[in-house]
């Protein structure tokens, strides 16, 4: 399949259609609201799907196949928000305190860009590795960790013993780690009693969740007029960097075309929600506006567009494709 | 009817600041509260509430001496940060000794 | 199949008997509340797939069938509002406003009435028109408009301009050409990723939602003995007729019997979603108490019980059936 | 299947992992929380779900399979709050109101217990019969009523008719009454249109309610110090004799082996929907922290993990299995 | 603008009470009424209603006599047995006769 | 604590109006609001909101001369058509400065 088609057969999936859907309504400010009860449930559904599909998967791999990309994963928590906090400060010449929350966003991981990047390796008919939801959960926390860190090595910031506690027992964290662990010891056979519920309809939940999400990105986009050019390239910039990482580290650790994608769509994407939670706690000093804006208005949109199907054709390209 | 007054003080702050600022009022010497959900707009424009659910609206009836000191704690630990509010008022209550 | 056995199997259909169960739960007074959230969430899901269905066969739609039916639908846009607000002036000696008001409810659509009419369709095994929603979306605005503008002539009412915006950024007009369009764009293909959420539990979440609504009709029911025995038989006699001229153009269109009879019940019900919201805006000064005790109290469960076998039996017998 | 590995079987199911989840996020403090609009949807659903299909079965039941059960079940909801009402009198010498309160909770029957024992017996494959959902409606109302009664004829109460009304109007059993009879009258036809959503991903949804459960259960736990050592063996001891009592009245009116399994956990359960509802009306005096801690906190979570597979046991004993 | 004087008193009570309070309060004189969805912690610990769904906020505005009557009723059916509180306080509101 | 004198003007209204009625609020010189969700009944009886979702309880904290402002337009533009009520108090509010 030529990089064109491939483009076109992604934005033209309904969950891509849905989020450019809520744009739309929020742009010609129509009075369709997504009660927040429904977008908090279907995010709780998300999060323990993933994880009960992970944890049953992960019943069935060997230790021997999955450390290798574990400590993959983990380099890239360690190194990602280092990076993204370099290039802020010394590229952005952006304080302290708000590279460092940036950094805790970018170092993260963004959920539904995971969801969506396996979505496309479905419909592409690209197999992936069952354990990969495991490595949402490993790189989920530490940049967090590691950006709040930097920040108060440099200044006296808010709580910080209960901000690690909040990322920890999070409900991202909490449900990833959660389902994955019964999806581990009920098993396939387990799943497949749940699976009418969490498997088959999943695609379509999702659908409904981008639709809210769509609606959110284009209230962010308001701000941009007041966060500058160089916070849209960051956002746009950033995620090409760590994406290139993530594919290439997750196929230097032997995993397959569809799962260094989703790796790298994992470490192109910024956190939206364990991220801002933890530094809104730690860091209150920082500015909402851009790390809102950077990952949710612009990072978001660009990987579910065009940034996935661009780590997946470099993907290819590693694994000697064309 | 006997009615006693006492102070209504009415907190509008961040939902996730819910848990610590139920913790500290009680220890400040609130006998109760009452929460309800809201949402709004202030001088602080956009903040990460918005996207993690809104606001909440915390009522709690108290003595004089104890609206002064949650208002004085307000002002020194959450006023600069984050996006808190609070306002007071005297209203009149059955059974005044419930409240202090 | 006879009429009677026809309208048994209406009446003891899953969807038709929950209606009547959520009217029980308020006539015995039951502690039972759809949360607000739920109702929203479920009026959502079940216009986006409705949109989602009908966009998909529209794809697979030439435009050399599509234009006929088109035309009738917009006749009946058109012809609806004006009729209704004549009879209501004349025979109903009716205020402008208020007749303006219930002119705009009965020439719309209600969309559960669509559905209600495809389940009927369906289990009957008759095949309809799979661009039956997009002539929902033409038939949803026109007479919204007219019959705003019919009192804006007589009377200086409420912000014109804003209403018709409310109309045509409204969530159901939004929803539904939204989802069709989404549908369209992504094909049948898209459409079956999403089937489990949107195609297979469509039914049974319509009898969540008719639970819902036998509620509010019942509420409704109350406010019978203010409006008067008028507007009972406005609201009985009314979709016979417009439910005749439904079934009549659209066999003209040559529809078959499955899609006039759905086309007559979009034609014979009336709105409860998006003509109150507009006329609340233009015509504040209308009694709600009429437009939506006619609507929802009596033409609804009017078009659900009795209506749409009626209309299907007229379409037999203009098709050549008995 | 020997007793352990049943043991084993059912502790790691998803669904009791769920509800260990959610006692989980509760004592880590997370800030998971389950919008109450879903837990309301959730419960409306699982309520209509049993309803619909016990009534789909009933249609094909014979009278004569029926009254015999429905006789044992008469007899369970008139002797077991007695039975708690004494065994709380003379043995933990607890006041008339309280003791009261607890034997109309006890006495009555908790629909997710039933559910889960259903679900154990399906997974062991072991058929049940389908007028069980009717068994639970018979055996809901008559233990409050006769608890309300004992207390009413010791003092003066609250308002003992609205209390009854409030049972018999109560969602619960408006739900599962209203719900077993569409099944009934649509048919094993109208089950299978609503299926989809309905009856395939029951499970998965009762997953996402034992989390919720489990986030209750726990905050119970904690007024466990408060509420004393007596009622700790109140709730462990009373749900094995009464569930005993079940099963071997199950087995004397001819059940089988699972049935039998289900009707001693429904006589085992302690009701935490009508019951408290009830009870917070006719004797607002009796303390909250008794009936919810025990009922929610105790008895719940031990058939939900250690009882249901010990009736199934005494079942399959009393059967002449092993 | 002409303001006139009217009683806001608030009711903060569990959830299952909404109906068989608001029968009561027009029974007593009040014209009108609004409810907010609350929760809360008093002096009673846990209750009911933590688990039937929380408390409700209900707020009306009457004459000082309405009220004086809406709190003696509360005080003498609800107080023993219930979480239930009130408060009262003075409000002022255009077209005044909308409220008697 | 220096607690200046404020006044807290409280709209309750059908929700479809709240875009409108925030515009306008902001444009009559109020700096920020609080919403929260809420049904009620008045004199009008049955209303569109009633099957559209419920009123809203605004609230917004402003000096007397922008309530006396808000109040007017109220009560030219919304009382006679919309169900539509408000109320004014006097709240004492720490940073005074921050509402006008
Ligand atoms: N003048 C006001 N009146 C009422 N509520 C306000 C006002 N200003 C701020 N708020 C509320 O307080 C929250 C925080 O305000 P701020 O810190 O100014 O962003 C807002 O989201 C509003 O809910
Ligand atoms: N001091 C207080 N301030 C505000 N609300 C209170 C206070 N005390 C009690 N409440 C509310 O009233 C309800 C019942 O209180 P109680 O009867 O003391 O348990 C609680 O759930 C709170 O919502
Ligand atoms: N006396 C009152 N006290 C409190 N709220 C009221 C009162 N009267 C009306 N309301 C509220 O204002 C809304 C509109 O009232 P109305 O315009 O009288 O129908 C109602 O739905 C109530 O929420
Ligand atoms: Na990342
Ligand atoms: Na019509
Ligand atoms: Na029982």
């Amino acid at each position: 399949m030529e990089t064109l088609e491939l483009l076109r057969a992604n934005l033209l999936s309904p969950a891509v259609l849905a989020f450019a859907l809520g744009m739309v309504a929020t742009l010609v400010r129509s009075d369709l609201r997504i009660p927040e009860a429904l977008y908090t449930s279907l995010s709780i559904y998300l999060l323990l799907a993933i994880g009960l599909k992970g944890g049953a998967a992960l019943a069935a791999t060997p230790w021997s196949e999955l450390w290798k990309p574990a400590l993959a994963t983990l380099a890239l928590g360690v190194s990602t928000p280092l990076l993204s906090y370099a290039v802020l400060r010394r590229l952005g010449r952006m304080d302290v305190v708000n590279a460092a929350a940036l950094a805790a966003h970018y170092g993260s991981v963004s959920a539904v860009t995971f969801i969506a990047a396996n979505t496309l390796m479905q419909s592409l008919r690209q197999s992936v590795e069952g354990y990969l939801p495991t490595l949402v959960a490993i790189l989920e926390v530490p940049a967090i960790v590691i950006a709040l860190l930097i920040a108060r090595r440099n200044l006296k910031g808010g709580p910080m013993g209960e901000a690690i506690r909040e990322i920890l027992t999070g409900r991202s964290v909490l449900l990833l780690v959660g389902g994955s662990l019964i999806g581990f010891l009920s098993g396939p056979e387990g799943l497949k009693k749940v699976a009418a519920a969490f498997v088959d309809p999943f695609q379509g939940v999702l659908v409904l969740f981008l639709l809210e999400l769509g609606m959110v990105a284009a209230k962010r986009l308001r701000d941009l007029r007041t966060t500058g050019a160089f916070l849209i390239g960051f956002g746009l910039g950033m995620p090409v960097v760590q994406g290139a990482l993530g594919v290439w580290l997750g196929s230097l650790a032997g995993m397959s075309v569809g799962g260094a994608t989703v790796l790298g769509a994992m470490a192109a994407s910024a956190s939206y929600i364990a991220a801002p939670a933890a530094v809104r706690i730690a860091l209150p000093q920082a500015n909402p506006s851009y790390y809102l804006t950077a990952s949710l208005g612009i990072t978001f949109p660009f990987n579910l567009t065009l940034g996935i199907p661009l780590y997946f054709a470099f993907s290819r390209f590693l694994h000697g494709g064309m | 009817m006997a009615l006693v007054a006492r102070k209504l003080v009415t907190i509008i702050a961040e939902g996730f600041l819910e848990e610590r600022l139920v913790r500290e009022i009680k220890r400040l010497g609130a006998k109760g509260y009452t929460i309800t959900e809201a949402r709004g707009e202030g001088s602080r424009g956009v903040r990460a509430s918005e996207w993690e659910g809104g606001n909440i609206r915390l009522e709690t009836i108290v003595s004089p001496e104890v609206a002064e000191k949650i208002l004085a704690h307000l002002a020194e630990i959450y006023f600069p940060n984050y996006a808190v509010i609070a306002y007071v008022e005297t209203v009149e209550v059955v059974r005044g000794d419930k409240y202090t």
